[in-house]
């Protein structure tokens, strides 16, 4: 177990529900979750698990429910406001901007994080600190090579790395992550494995991951939706042993 | 040299013809450029930089107009404090337009803030006509009465203009490097990673918004005092019709592109309508032949012309 | 008698070069497997194939003839089906129409859309759901379906199992042993290389836009070390 | 009860105006400004052929028929090499299609008004409700109310719409299927323009037949289409139908806000539901 | 030092719809010069055309390069809007405009524009024939429509006044928006009502469209419609034989039984092979009216010019007398009111035959401001 174990929660939610129209993506769901853990959030293909993250990260709205920060409420607030209050996330479908350089993404990410007015009375390039933090951060995804190439124009997984790289620069006390190994090579995966426990350290992460061999090794805790519920959490262990985690999601074991 | 410089080169001799030929004809037409890239400067950072299209802008280009007018003619207001009042009114009116036109995005964005300036238009041909003068507008609207210069000779007002365009080309050019800029065109390539990363997209977009409806006021009291005319042809969506097009022959999202669709539009107009009377069918086809042969408008055509003739040489 | 056959192929984006003098072939009821590390230029080659990246230099043969200037829809026509890696739903139609699309060309083969919904029940509980409504999974589940349906004779398949549940992944591979029975020759680039050995019989291993190995599942397992040493870096 | 009658007519010949908008325009998501002076364009043609041969029935279906081929030739000579690029460039296209379009019109038929009448069939007015109804405003609802069924059965039951709206979001993944994607969108830009143009032949009886009168239409159909929904033929006609009744009571009561009843309309469909008013389902993420 | 030529510089509609009102003007007015030898004060006029696109900006920047290249005098703009940006800028340069169609009042008042000239009607004079005709038709019950415009509103109201006065009944007025498309409701509304007259206060193609869907719906079987400036030639053709039994203002007709007139329309036929509509009539009787006073200085200095023409009679216009009131620059003239009725060959298929010829007392007031 990695942090420091308090008892109070640093994220909660309390009964939140998400529904479109008739369907419900996420129902009755309470969690609590404590700083310094790493989450595991797995489920089967539409359990709502990217929906119970956008309902964190006020994407999605509630129709029901509470969410706290830092025991601060930030029901209704937007996406924006929560990241100043220190939730980051990334996403399952890339999202990056694609017309500017890996560079300018990152340094973009880190001017967002900087100022809550935006400056317009200086040259972006003229603000140096900024343009630390986006260095800072590109070699720690691995891309040095790429800061003056397109990200549009990056290989999946390559776009991939990028998408945690802006999710870092907001310094989040919470990271919200969803599916970051999708896409990326066997080979870089170790790697990108060391660098999600290495942003761990002293932060809440809640992790999203069809990949059981990381998400049980990793995780100190792991959470199993199931058609918008919370089915069954605890550690890997118990979780693997749990007959209704196996029907509903990951099956026998060879 | 790189291809921004050779494009500012090109706007600097545009600009600077009456400089070179004081007696000519062409001061007139230099003068209404001037003023019509102030509006188009001011409206790229919308369009551009931040991707919002507005068939809006009209409406403050007129609204200024109205206000210079009003306050010199009416109220007895100085020339300079009525036109920063016509900036003022154009960013507050576009401020309102805001609240409602930001909740939607894309061509609902567009056509909301066209159907709320097209209000403005109605309302100020038929139930303001009062204060407006109605469909036939009002006539006489002054220039500026600074130490002692006759500014009604186009060839002095010419540098009143000048000193005004550059300050606002000075403004945004530094607005676009600036992190300003750099948000609103993170917003324009991708609106939810934007959010997600912390930008206060809505606020941004408010703000360009303000910006470019001060803009765009101060230009419309300028054209009104050029033409010594106001109307609410100034209003109608045309010409916000106008200033789009102006942008997209001269190449969105960049510096000096707007002025050269101005000018290009401009200039077009005045030659080519006294060569032969068909010469709106003849801007028709230029306006197609340059849509499907320049991409990216002028600005990317001399981009595209200087790569070629200077390869390698990147910027 | 080889399906497709790729023939010395270069591909640029620009004025970089993203694949050199690249051939590969797919036998007829085949399935191959293309490996190798991000950025390797795997997608690059299946686009090429779908004729979506210009081949700058090289032949495309298919099914026997020289298909290097046939267009992408004649292509999609003649049985070449692809599966993106992104992909590529289409946001605004319905999960239903997304498939009934694939259909339109109306060429005939075992799949058909009750077929599709048996092998992803999912997707049929979300058949009038939007596609861009759809979870990441089910996105997937939705490529890999629309890309059944036009029956194809050669399936590209860009990380068909990425985001997707590890029940969903067995299954899905079932089905494409299935459809191989069937006779459908697959060209498969995978990242979770379980699958890729679990299924091929042959592999190319592409690194920096050079096919650097090519050979039997067996011998890659055996070589590995080797072909470790390949890889740049 | 007249003005029931009356506003049904109005609302119909909206539809009409508009049909050829919402198709292009929901469909291959091209702002077609241009949409006026096919509209006009189908006028002078429908007055030329019914100046030829005497009967308007020959305007009337020669009009649409011509304007199609002309439309045809637009999307493939100018508007196929933007589609990939950023929607807005099309505004500059279609407007040099407008400069265009009313050049041509002005050569070939000059400045002088044309006019064209109903036909026979539908010369006089009947009695109805206490007022004399122009019949020829019956045919434009019974006609309307043929072409929209006709529309709707083309566009919602067939495949080619599914083809349009998947087209207009990824059009290279539509032709790895194997579908013709520029053959279906040359279709569709040439269906809408002789839609237009049938417009125009309609209007024709109506109105003065002039170069300015496209110009007006743009807007109103921009608003049927936009209230309607995008794309969405039954909500165009409803929302024809809907301006229709509000400016016929808007002109019983208080003609002087009819614009204004128009525009609030369309600012409140769009604030509360961007989507339109008639689409049928709400608008998801 | 005297110029080479004498430049004028026109500013009209050529392209666009109004084009056809460019066509007539110009037309007119070169006859006008032609018919003068082509000079004044001994030089040869020179006219240099520009397209105002009916917008006020365009209008204004060509009549500052014509006036920057030396145009002694600026002819034109048609819509009113373009003719008021127009005297901003001639008054500026102190250069006379010659305005012979746009008929908005406030172009010539009182101590208003030095500069501008009109010898054209305005819409208050026709607003009042509007009313002479009322009482010479005997009219009891009237209906109004009108643009929804600052200047219908003001023409609306001075003729209900004195419409009331004379003891007619205004039975109701509708103000549907400027370029309207579809007056079938208020058509059907005006039909219900007991009214024997309607009054139209539109102009062009509103004025066609009221009429074609009036006619369908059998509007003017019971009822007059008559307007300020409903109907000429252009327009009745436009309308068809809807348009037979409509009456209106007119500004110039080719059929006024004068020897000025007569001349002009044979020279004019002969010319264009076409009868010269109002647009035209009004050009060539404005030109040939400015010239002479310029001519009769023998001076080249413009405010001689303008103290010539200010005050100065013309006794053989086409239209008969004009007086040009020193007070507002505004021609004084007979007013012309005619009906649209079936024309044989060579005339038009629809013509307006001249009804009633009102004289200038009745139609202007004092000068006021
Ligand atoms: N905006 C929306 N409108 C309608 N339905 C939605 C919307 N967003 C999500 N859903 C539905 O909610 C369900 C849950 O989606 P969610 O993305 O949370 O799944 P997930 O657990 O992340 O699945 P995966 O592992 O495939 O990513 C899905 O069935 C999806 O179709
Ligand atoms: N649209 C593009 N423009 C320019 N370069 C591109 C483009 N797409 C890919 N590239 C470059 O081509 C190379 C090969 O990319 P490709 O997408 O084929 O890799 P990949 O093997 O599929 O990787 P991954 O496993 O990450 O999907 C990479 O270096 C990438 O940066
Ligand atoms: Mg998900
Ligand atoms: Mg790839």
């Amino acid at each position: 177990m990695s942090g420091i174990a308090e008892n109070k929660s640093i994220l909660r939610c309390e009964e939140i529900e998400v529904s479109y129209g008739a369907f419900k993506a996420v129902t009755n769901v309470t969690y609590e979750f404590k700083p310094g853990f790493l989450y595991g959030l797995i489920g089967p293909n539409g359990a709502g698990k990217t929906t119970l993250m956008n309902a964190l990260s006020g994407r999605a709205q509630l129709s029901k429910g509470r969410v706290f920060l830092n025991d601060q409420e930030i029901t209704g607030q937007s996406p924006h406001a929560r990241t100043w209050a220190g939730l980051g996330r990334s996403f399952q479908i890339t999202q990056i901007f694609a017309e500017m350089t890996v560079f300018e993404n990152l340094r973009l990410a880190a001017q967002a994080h900087r100022f809550r007015l935006q400056p317009f009375w200086r040259p972006v390039g003229k603000f140096k600190e900024i343009a630390n933090d986006a260095e800072r951060v590109l070699s720690e995804i691995g891309l040095e090579g790429f800061g003056h190439v397109n990200a549009g124009s990056l290989s999946h997984g390559d776009q991939r790395a990028l998408e945690i790289g802006l999710a870092l620069l907001s310094e989040p006390k919470v990271l919200l992550l969803d599916e970051p190994l999708a896409g990326v090579g066997h080979d870089v995966a170790e790697k990108a494995v060391e660098l999600i426990r290495k942003v761990s350290q002293g932060r809440t992460v809640l992790l999203i991951e069809h990949n059981m061999d990381v998400v049980m090794e990793i995780s100190d805790e792991i959470i199993v939706m199931l058609a918008g519920e919370i089915l069954a959490s605890g550690e890997a262990e118990t979780i693997k042993r749990d007959p209704r985690v196996r029907t509903a999601y990951l099956g026998e074991e060879e | 040299m790189n291809a921004q410089r050779l494009m500012a080169l090109i706007v600097a001799i545009v600009i600077s013809v009456p400089l070179m030929f004081p007696e000519g004809h062409s001061i007139g037409m230099v003068n209404a450029i001037l003023i019509w890239s102030i509006f188009a400067i001011g409206f790229d950072l919308v369009f551009g930089v931040a991707g919002m299209l507005s068939f809006g802008h009209a409406a403050f280009f007129g609204v200024g107009a109205y206000t210079l007018s009003l306050l010199t003619m009416r109220m007895g207001w100085d020339f300079l404090p009525a036109l920063g009042a016509a900036g003022v009114i154009g960013g507050a009116l576009a401020l309102v337009f805001s609240y409602f036109a930001i909740r939607v995005s894309g061509l609902f964005f567009a056509l909301l803030t066209l159907a709320l300036s097209q209000l403005i238009y109605i309302m100020a041909g038929t139930k303001l006509r009062m204060l407006t003068g109605g469909v036939d507008g009002i006539a006489g609207v002054p220039r500026p009465d600074l130490f002692g210069i006759d500014f009604y000779d186009d060839g002095n007002y010419y540098f009143f203009l000048l000193a005004l365009f550059v300050l606002a080309l000075l403004i945004s050019g530094l607005i676009r490097i600036s992190p300003l800029g750099q948000a609103l065109k993170a917003i324009k390539s991708n609106e939810v990673r934007a959010e997600q990363i912390g930008f206060n997209v809505q606020r941004l977009q408010r703000s360009v918004f303000t910006i470019s409806g001060i803009y765009a006021g101060v230009s419309g009291g300028l054209l009104a005092s050029l033409i010594f005319y106001v109307g609410p042809q100034m209003l109608h969506w045309s010409t916000s019709g106008d200033v789009v097009i102006m942008v997209l022959l001269g190449g969105m999202g960049t510096l000096f592109g707007p002025i050269l669709g101005v000018a290009i539009f401009e200039i077009m107009r005045e030659w080519l309508s006294t060569q032969t009377s068909h010469w709106y069918g003849i801007l028709g086809l230029i306006f197609i032949i340059s849509t499907i042969g320049m991409p990216k408008g002028i600005a990317g055509l001399i981009q595209q012309l200087w790569n070629r003739i200077m390869p390698g040489g990147k910027s | 008698m080889s399906l497709l056959e790729m023939q010395n192929c270069d591909v640029f984006y620009g004025k970089a070069q993203a694949l050199h003098d690249v051939s590969i072939t797919v036998g007829e009821g085949e399935i191959v497997s293309l490996i190798g590390r991000n950025g390797a230029g795997k997608s690059t080659l299946l686009k090429a194939i779908m004729g979506l990246n210009p081949i700058a230099s090289g032949k495309r043969m298919y099914d026997g003839r020289d298909a290097t200037r046939v267009s992408t829809e004649m292509l999609g026509r003649s049985g070449i089906a692809f599966v993106p890696e992104d992909r590529r739903i289409f946001a605004t139609l319905s999960v239903d129409e997304n498939l009934r699309i694939a259909t339109v060309m109306g060429r005939k083969g075992a799949w058909n859309l009750e077929r599709v919904y048996e092998l992803f029940p999912r997707l049929k509980e979300r058949m009038t759901s939007r596609g861009d409504t759809l979870s990441g999974g089910e996105q997937q589940m939705l490529a890999v379906g629309r890309g059944l349906l036009t029956n194809p004779k050669l399936l590209l398949m860009d990380e068909p199992t990425e985001g997707l549940a590890p029940l969903v992944v067995e299954d899905l591979i079932k089905a494409m042993a299935l459809i191989n029975a069937e006779g459908v020759a697959i060209l498969l680039v995978e990242q979770n290389l379980k699958v890729p050995l679990k299924l091929a019989t042959r592999q190319y291993l592409i690194d920096n836009g050079h096919i650097r190995w090519s050979g039997k599942t067996e011998d890659l397992l055996a070589e590995r070390e080797k072909i470790e040493g390949l890889i740049s870096l | 009860m007249s003005t029931i009658v009356i506003g049904l007519s109005m609302g119909m010949l909206l539809f009409l105006l508009a049909a050829g908008l919402t198709l292009i325009f929901g469909m291959l998501r091209v702002i077609n400004f241009a949409h006026g002076s096919l509209y006009m364009l189908g006028a002078y043609l429908a007055f030329q052929m019914v100046n030829v041969t005497g009967n308007f029935w020959a305007g009337l279906v020669a009009a649409p028929i011509i304007a199609a081929a002309i439309g045809a030739l637009m999307e493939r000579v100018a508007l196929r090499p933007v589609y990939n690029r950023d929607h807005v460039y099309q505004l500059l296209l279609t407007f040099g299609f407008i400069l265009v379009l009313d050049e041509a019109v002005r050569i070939i038929w000059g400045l002088e008004y044309k006019q064209m009448y109903p036909p026979e069939l539908f010369a006089g007015a009947i009695e109805m409700f206490g007022s004399s109804v122009p019949s020829y405003r019956l045919f434009i609802i019974g006609f309307g109310a043929a072409v929209s069924a006709a529309l709707f059965f083309i566009l919602d039951r067939s495949r080619y719409g599914m083809i349009i709206r998947a087209a207009s979001g990824d059009p290279e993944m539509v032709r790895t299927l194997g579908i013709n994607v520029s053959l279906v969108r040359t279709g569709v830009f040439s269906f809408g323009a002789g839609l237009a143009a049938l417009g125009g032949a309609v209007a024709g009886p109506l109105f003065p037949i002039e170069l300015g009168m496209g110009f007006n239409i743009i807007i109103d159909s921009f608003i049927v289409v936009i209230i309607g929904g995008l794309g969405n033929i039954r909500g165009a006609v409803l929302a024809a139908l809907l301006i229709g009744m509000t400016r016929a009571l808007g002109y019983s009561y208080a003609p002087s806000w009819v614009d204004f009843l128009t525009f609030i309309l369309l600012i409140g469909t769009l604030i509360l539901r961007p989507e339109g008013l008639f689409s049928r389902k709400g608008r998801t993420a | 030092d005297e110029p080479e030529s004498f430049k004028i510089g026109a500013v009209l509609p050529f392209s666009g719809p109004y084009g056809i009102i460019g066509k007539g003007m110009k037309q007119g007015a070169e006859l006008a010069i032609e018919m003068r030898g082509g000079k004044v004060l001994g030089k040869p006029v020179e006219v240099t055309w520009e397209d105002s696109e009916t917008k006020p900006q365009p209008a204004v920047q060509k009549a500052t390069r014509l006036i920057s290249s030396g145009a002694q005098m600026i002819f034109g703009a048609a819509s009113s809007a373009s003719t008021a940006a127009l005297q901003g800028i001639t008054e500026q340069r102190k250069i006379p405009l010659l305005v012979t169609i746009s008929a908005d009042d406030k172009i010539t008042r009182k101590n208003g524009y030095r500069y501008t000239f009109r010898t054209s009607n305005t819409l208050g004079m026709e607003i009042r024939m509007a009313l002479e005709f009322t009482k010479a038709a005997g009219l009891k019950k009237v209906y109004g429509v009108g643009a929804d415009y600052a200047v219908t509103r003001d023409g609306w109201d001075a003729y209900k006044a004195a419409a009331e006065a004379a003891g007619v009944e205004i039975v109701g007025v509708d103000y549907p928006p400027l370029g309207n498309r579809d007056y079938s409701v208020i058509i059907d509304k005006i039909s219900k009502t007991d009214a024997d007259g309607v009054i139209l206060i539109v102009t062009g193609s509103d004025g066609v469209t009221f009429l074609k869907q009036a006619g369908q719906a059998g509007l003017g079987k019971n009822k007059v419609l008559f307007g300020p400036v409903l109907q000429d030639e252009v327009l009745a053709a436009a309308v068809g034989p809807d348009a037979i039994g409509a009456a209106s203002g007119v500004r110039y007709h080719y059929s006024l039984d004068n020897p000025a007139n007569k001349a002009f329309v044979e020279a004019y036929r002969a010319k264009y092979n076409e009868w010269p509509d109002s647009f035209a009539g009004e050009a060539f009787d404005g030109m040939s009216w400015f010239l002479d006073a310029v001519d009769s200085t023998n001076s080249w200095d413009r405010e001689e010019w303008v103290k010539a023409f200010e005050g100065s009679v013309r006794e053989n216009s086409v239209e008969g007398r004009k007086e040009m009131r020193a007070c507002d620059h505004q021609a004084l003239q007979v007013g012309l009111w005619g009906v649209v009725e079936k024309g044989e060959a060579p005339y038009p298929d629809l013509k307006m035959k001249i009804t009633n010829i009102f004289q200038p007392e009745v139609l202007f007031p004092e000068c006021e401001e």
